[in-house]
């Protein structure tokens, strides 16, 4: 019983968490596209724009919400939650951090840890198709029909150098469940260099890490492979038809497909919530002193005369970063806090590694993208598997 | 000591010549073909040379070629004194006849071909005259009928050839019936086609072999002989094959191939020598083919027609000789023969070249002054033939009527009229060619260096040939004829020569046109022998026609058509009217196939429950 | 009755195969029969992990391993099948094509 | 308890997926009952302690293969089916057999499957990754080899079959 309970708080707690980080990853993503392209982005909607996503859910949400004529309606409204909600599970097996004490109750930080949780992230991708796949189709019109085909032809092809990407570092750590395959990651070369899947020994998984991402691009439609919603082709690809809420989960969609993407690579190759560096190295006052030195500057620029509008703004948010350097002292939530900076701190990095390639990167054309991956990303993943295995069949893994 | 080379080159030769031929200059043609011969030859000679007397047989054997129970062929090589002889002649012949065909063939149309099948034949005849067992030497039997067959129909735009090859290929397929049948019985009472094991099992003791046997043996070989040496009664197809290029006449039809017969039954001499009534056989065969060829040469006007029916004369005096128990007086003859008759035949070859390609007798005349090379060459050969002392042929006819005569008085006497009567027509045909005045249009030109060389050299052979004494180097091999020499034998058989020589002057020299009148004068008998006593009608009507209307009327319309195409179509109907109610089932609709499926595993089912599946 | 009867999964199995070939039977778009030979043999899958749990060994789930292996082949082959047959008679009835020749 | 109502639950979903997928017209209604009759049934395999299959079951199935046919559905922009009034055979053989066959089967199974074998989750785990790599490895592995040459051959069918350009 006490399990439900626990569990449902987590789920619940996690939900909170994982929609306010989506709506404002979009914030952050246009602030850093803006600054990309020399622009100040979102700015005008409270504070440095803060309150610009809670705008947008309210427009979107008193949207009309038209459906075509001749669409297939059961699965039209169908599709969008379907894939919403295929973005938001697998959430419920990353391992944000390791198993902890709070109240007494020891319990993981993660919902749950099943032993097969890579090949359920698989299984949820692979199904994450459909969403779009059905959208393009029971919309009914050709440029979604046209957007649909090509995602679900796009994400099927990028399926298979993923899974090969994903299969060479479980060759190094021996097993399924993610949190086992965070715990062999520990532990440091030469005290400094950690054991993560891309550094580890015999066979570090640098290539399969690049392969990785760049499949991850084209699994959640982005730049450079969001051909199913090229703009300058097929106006808004597979969601040309959506409005409204629909619309607004689908935007969900694709960044909860980013994040959980951005967090599978972590946990896969960065060692999830692991430290950078030893514990006993001072890792641990990395977070504090981090807010410390940003709420810092936040306040200097607040108090500086020569930016009147942000007198109020900024000393708040020192103050913020300065409570939550605090918190991350408080030893009784320390062993709590710490493990989830590292792998916020990760998965953020990440992260902005997508805005970036999005602010810097042409759109392929499809061949060519078909071409990359079938001629390049699939032979060169499955090299590196063959690779790998022969490495560690030879010195052990 | 390599046997194997002997035959090998003249194969190489074709193979060369076959392959690569038709991009070959006449030039490179020539060396290719007659180098591989003359090599042949030289290797001959170099071997016997090697030998020295092959007091015994010298064997080689390379590779088992067939093995399958007790039968084991392989392809042995072995060289005696029989052989010796033959390999000598074979190579030498074929040599000089090599060197001649370059001149003769010079103009012709399928240079490379020719040549090409001419080593084919020597291949094939020299593994026949080499071969250490039956099997062997049948395959070169059968070889050089093919090599026949082609070069016969050589010119095989001209249909007379093609048939002529046909009916060559034909008849000897009969003769080649009796030898395979006389082989299987060698086999199954030997156990062995190896002559040596063969002929040491005969001479040990004949045992479990009853003279029956051995007579059925000796009479299928004998059969096969007929065919190959082309005597009564499968003589048919020799004048035929005349058909083919000059020097084929000569090499294959007077000199080589004809006489294969001879060889085998000489070869065998030990099982004939078993079996007397087969001898005896021989010896009549022989005999009446001599004289029966030797009165239709009389009316030939083709002065190879002429020529080739001495040729089966003369093969009918070996068989004679062979089979009055003079095996070397046989072989003797042979080798006398395969001088004097390639000699004429190139001689005619070499007039038919002269005269632009002209064969008839009565176009010719008074050619001694045009080409008195030639004419020199083929008197000489004549004068052998005719038995005129001191030239070859004397001996080696001599020889075969002595022994005759000491076998049956009648055999000698029938002997001596066929010599007359062969001196008579061959010097027939001489003086129509040479004597009196041209009766042709053509403008007679002598023949080139290259073919009256090998003339020259034939006719020094057939002059002094004689002096070779093949009976005594054969004498180890075969039983001697007895040698009570009495004289007026030799004078008998000269005189008879001498008359033929005379009255074909009287006729056709001294009084022209006297032949006319005798010819009108038994009219009947004339035309009877004119037409060659209608053999060939008789053969048409007797064994062709038969065969033709049955295998129309029975084999085709009946068999045939009847019941093997009946049977066929039968299938084939009988299968559509079956697909026909098939098709109802397949009716192409997947939705119905699967329907019958779970209607099967239905049946199949049950069939389960009902063989008490559920307890 | 608080624990399932490992036969009700092969009942199960049973009548989803049925459905199956019922399916098969009735519908006339290729596609659809195709799906239904696919359902057919997730029935059949799920009698073997049944069995694979009756008798406490795990080839029944390699042997299930193996049909999804073969679908796999099957589905691309036979999807292959169908366009190529909807390039050539521009239609997906199944009833429309049962000509034998091409 | 939990297993009864797991299995009802999705037993019940499986069997009306599947009874969807049949009267249905329209094939891609077909395949999206049909993916949910394959994700109740993965479940049912997890229950049987088959955690592997139940995964493959959703990544190959689910994943690969009906991706696969609701592309086709939307490549060849399939419609609603009309009706032909062909095939007698089915009507009159097909679906009596069909029925009778049913019943066998149940039949057959009431009375040879072990009836006392109750199914509670957790009594047979065997079925994780490495029991079946193990043997997949060793006791099956022609097999194994024998199923990849077979893909491999497929695909080169398929793309032979599809490479045909429209005329």
């Amino acid at each position: 019983m006490e399990f439900v309970i626990l569990t449902l708080v987590k789920a619940a707690l996690w939900a909170v968490i994982i929609l306010t980080t989506l709506a404002y990853l979009q914030w952050v993503e246009r602030k850093v596209i803006a600054h990309i392209q020399l622009r100040l982005g979102p700015s005008r909607v409270g504070p440095h724009g803060l309150l610009q996503p809670l705008a947008d859910v309210i427009k979107l949400l008193t949207k009309e919400d038209l459906t075509p004529p001749q669409a297939n309606k059961l699965l039209f409204v169908f599709a969008p939650f379907f894939s919403v909600a295929l973005a938001l599970l697998p959430v419920a097996v990353l391992p944000f951090g390791p198993e902890v004490e709070i109240f007494g109750i020891r319990t993981a930080i993660q919902l749950t840890d099943l032993d097969i949780g890579v090949l359920f992230l698989l299984a949820i991708s692979s199904l994450s198709v459909y969403g779009i796949a059905l959208a393009g189709w029971s919309s009914n019109s050709k440029y979604a029909l046209l957007g649909g085909l090509r995602a679900s032809a796009q994400m099927v092809s990028y399926e298979l150098p993923m899974a090969l990407a994903v299969a060479s570092p479980l060759l190094l750590s021996n097993t399924l469940s993610l949190q086992e395959l965070v715990i062999t990651q520990s532990g440091y070369y030469a005290g400094w260099i950690p054991q993560w899947n891309f550094f580890k020994l015999p066979a570090p998984q640098v290539i399969s890490y690049l392969v990785f991402l760049m499949a991850a691009f084209a699994e959640t439609n982005r730049i450079p492979f969001d051909l199913p919603e090229a703009e300058n082709e097929l106006v808004a690809g597979f969601h040309t038809e959506y409005s409204s809420l629909k619309f607004a989960s689908f935007f969900m969609a694709e960044y909860a497909n980013m994040i959980t993407s951005c967090a599978f690579a972590t946990v896969l190759f960065l060692g999830g919530y692991l430290p950078l560096w030893p514990a006993e190295k001072g890792s641990d006052l990395f977070p504090t002193a981090l807010f410390l030195a940003g709420g810092a500057i936040a306040m200097y620029h607040g108090l500086h005369p020569a930016r009147p509008r942000d007198r109020r703004t900024l000393p708040a948010v020192a103050l913020l970063f300065w409570f939550l350097a605090f918190l991350f002292q408080v030893p009784r939530l320390k062993q709590i806090l710490i493990p989830m900076f590292w792998f916020g701190f990760k998965t953020g990095f990440l992260l902005f590694v997508f805005m970036w390639v999005r602010g810097t990167l042409p759109r392929f054309r499809y061949d060519q993208l078909m071409a990359f991956t079938w001629k390049f990303l699939f032979p060169v993943a499955m090299l590196n598997m063959l690779a790998t295995g022969l490495l560690v069949a030879l010195y052990g893994g | 000591m390599h046997l194997w080379l002997i035959p090998a080159f003249p194969l190489a030769g074709f193979l060369l010549l076959g392959l690569a031929g038709r991009r070959m200059s006449q030039r490179l043609i020539n060396t290719v073909a007659v180098g591989s011969v003359l090599l042949s030859f030289l290797w001959v000679l170099r071997t016997l040379s090697a030998l020295g007397t092959l007091e015994q047989p010298h064997l080689e054997s390379y590779f088992t070629w067939i093995q399958s129970g007790a039968l084991r062929a392989g392809f042995d090589l072995m060289v005696d004194r029989l052989t010796a002889v033959m390999m000598l002649v074979v190579t030498g012949v074929g040599l000089l006849i090599h060197i001649y065909s370059i001149g003769y063939m010079a103009h012709e149309g399928g240079y490379y071909r020719f040549f090409a099948f001419l080593n084919l034949f020597m291949f094939f005849m020299l593994t026949l005259v080499m071969a250490a067992n039956f099997l062997l030497m049948f395959v070169g039997w059968e070889g050089v009928g093919l090599c026949s067959y082609l070069l016969i129909g050589f010119y095989f735009h001209r249909k007379s050839a093609t048939t002529a090859g046909n009916k060559a290929f034909i008849v000897n397929r009969i003769g080649d019936v009796g030898f395979t049948l006389a082989i299987l019985l060698v086999f199954i009472h030997f156990q062995s086609l190896d002559f040596q094991t063969v002929f040491a099992s005969l001479a040990t003791n004949p045992a479990g072999v009853t003279t029956a046997a051995l007579t059925a043996i000796g009479l299928l070989l004998l059969v096969g002989a007929t065919g190959k040496s082309a005597q009564i009664p499968l003589y048919v197809w020799l004048p035929d094959a005349m058909e083919g290029p000059t020097p084929v006449s000569a090499l294959i039809h007077a000199a080589t191939m004809v006489t294969a017969g001879v060889y085998m039954v000489a070869r065998c001499a030990p099982i004939y020598l078993q079996a007397p009534l087969a001898l005896e056989a021989v010896a009549w065969v022989g005999l009446a083919t001599a004289f029966f060829s030797a009165t239709i040469g009389l009316a030939q006007n083709d002065i190879k027609k002429v020529f080739a029916y001495s040729t089966v004369s003369q093969l009918g005096y070996m068989f004679l000789g062979l089979g009055a128990g003079a095996f070397s007086a046989g072989i003797f003859h042979l080798v006398t023969h395969a001088f004097f008759k390639a000699l004429l035949f190139l001689g005619a070859g070499s007039v038919i070249h002269a005269l632009g390609g002209e064969q008839d007798l009565r176009n010719m005349g008074g050619l001694r002054k045009h080409i008195p090379v030639t004419f020199f060459t083929i008197l000489c050969a004549a004068v052998a033939i005719a038995g005129v002392p001191p030239f070859s042929g004397f001996h080696s006819k001599d020889a075969i009527l002595i022994a005759a005569y000491h076998h049956s008085p009648l055999m000698f006497w029938i002997g001596v009229i066929t010599a007359g009567l062969t001196a008579f027509y061959v010097f027939r045909a001489v003086f129509l060619a040479f004597f009196g005045s041209y009766r042709g249009q053509a403008h007679p030109h002598e023949s080139p260096k290259v073919m009256t060389l090998p003339l020259a050299a034939l006719a020094l052979l057939s002059i002094g040939g004689g002096y070779f004494d093949v009976p005594r180097w054969l004498h180890p091999l075969f039983p001697a004829a007895e040698e009570a020499h009495e004289p007026w034998l030799v004078y008998v058989s000269v005189a008879a020569g001498l008359i033929g020589i005379l009255a074909a002057y009287g006729l056709y020299v001294a009084r022209p046109g006297l032949a006319g009148q005798i010819a009108d004068r038994l009219g009947a008998l004339y035309r009877l022998v004119y037409n060659k006593y209608f053999v060939d009608e008789i053969y048409d009507r007797a064994v062709v026609r038969p065969v033709v209307d049955g295998s129309q009327t029975v084999l085709w319309r009946g068999v045939d058509v009847g019941l093997i195409d009946g049977a066929v179509n039968g299938i084939g109907s009988w299968a559509r009217g079956t697909g026909a109610v098939l098709r109802l089932v397949q009716s192409g609709n997947i939705r119905s196939y699967a329907a019958w499926v779970v209607w099967g595993s239905l049946v199949a089912l049950l069939g389960f429950v009902a063989a008490g599946g559920l307890r | 009755m608080h624990s399932v009867p490992l036969s009700w999964y092969l009942i199960l199995s049973a009548v989803l195969f049925g459905l199956g070939v019922a399916g098969f039977l009735l519908r006339r778009n290729i596609i659809t029969v195709f799906m239904c030979i696919e359902l057919m043999l997730n029935a059949v899958n799920l009698s073997f992990v049944a069995f694979s749990y009756q008798l406490k060994q795990i080839d029944g789930h390699l042997y299930a391993f193996f049909v999804m292996v073969v679908a796999a082949a099957e589905a691309a082959v036979g999807l292959a099948i169908i366009l190529t047959v909807f390039k050539n008679r521009a239609t997906l009835q199944i009833d429309e094509v049962d000509s034998m020749k091409g | 308890m939990t297993e009864m109502l797991i299995f009802w639950a999705f037993a019940v979903v499986s069997v009306g997926c599947a009874v969807n997928l049949v009267i249905q017209r329209h094939p891609i209604n077909g395949a999206i009952s049909l993916i949910g009759v394959m994700g109740s049934l993965a479940v049912l395999y997890l229950q049987l302690g088959a955690e592997f299959i139940a995964a493959v079951q959703v990544i190959v199935y689910a994943g690969a293969i009906m991706v696969l046919f609701v592309f086709v559905i939307m490549l060849l922009n399939a419609e609603a089916e009309q009706r032909t009034g062909r095939s007698a055979a089915v009507r009159l053989i097909g679906f009596p057999s069909l029925a009778v066959l049913l019943l066998l089967v149940g039949m057959l199974i009431r009375r040879l499957a072990p009836a006392p074998e109750s199914v509670r989750f957790g009594d047979f785990m065997g079925g994780t990754a490495e029991n079946i790599g193990r043997s997949l490895f060793t006791g099956y592995l022609l097999p194994f080899e024998v199923t990849s040459a077979l893909i491999l051959v497929a695909i080169i069918g398929a793309i032979v079959l599809a490479h045909k350009e429209i005329d």
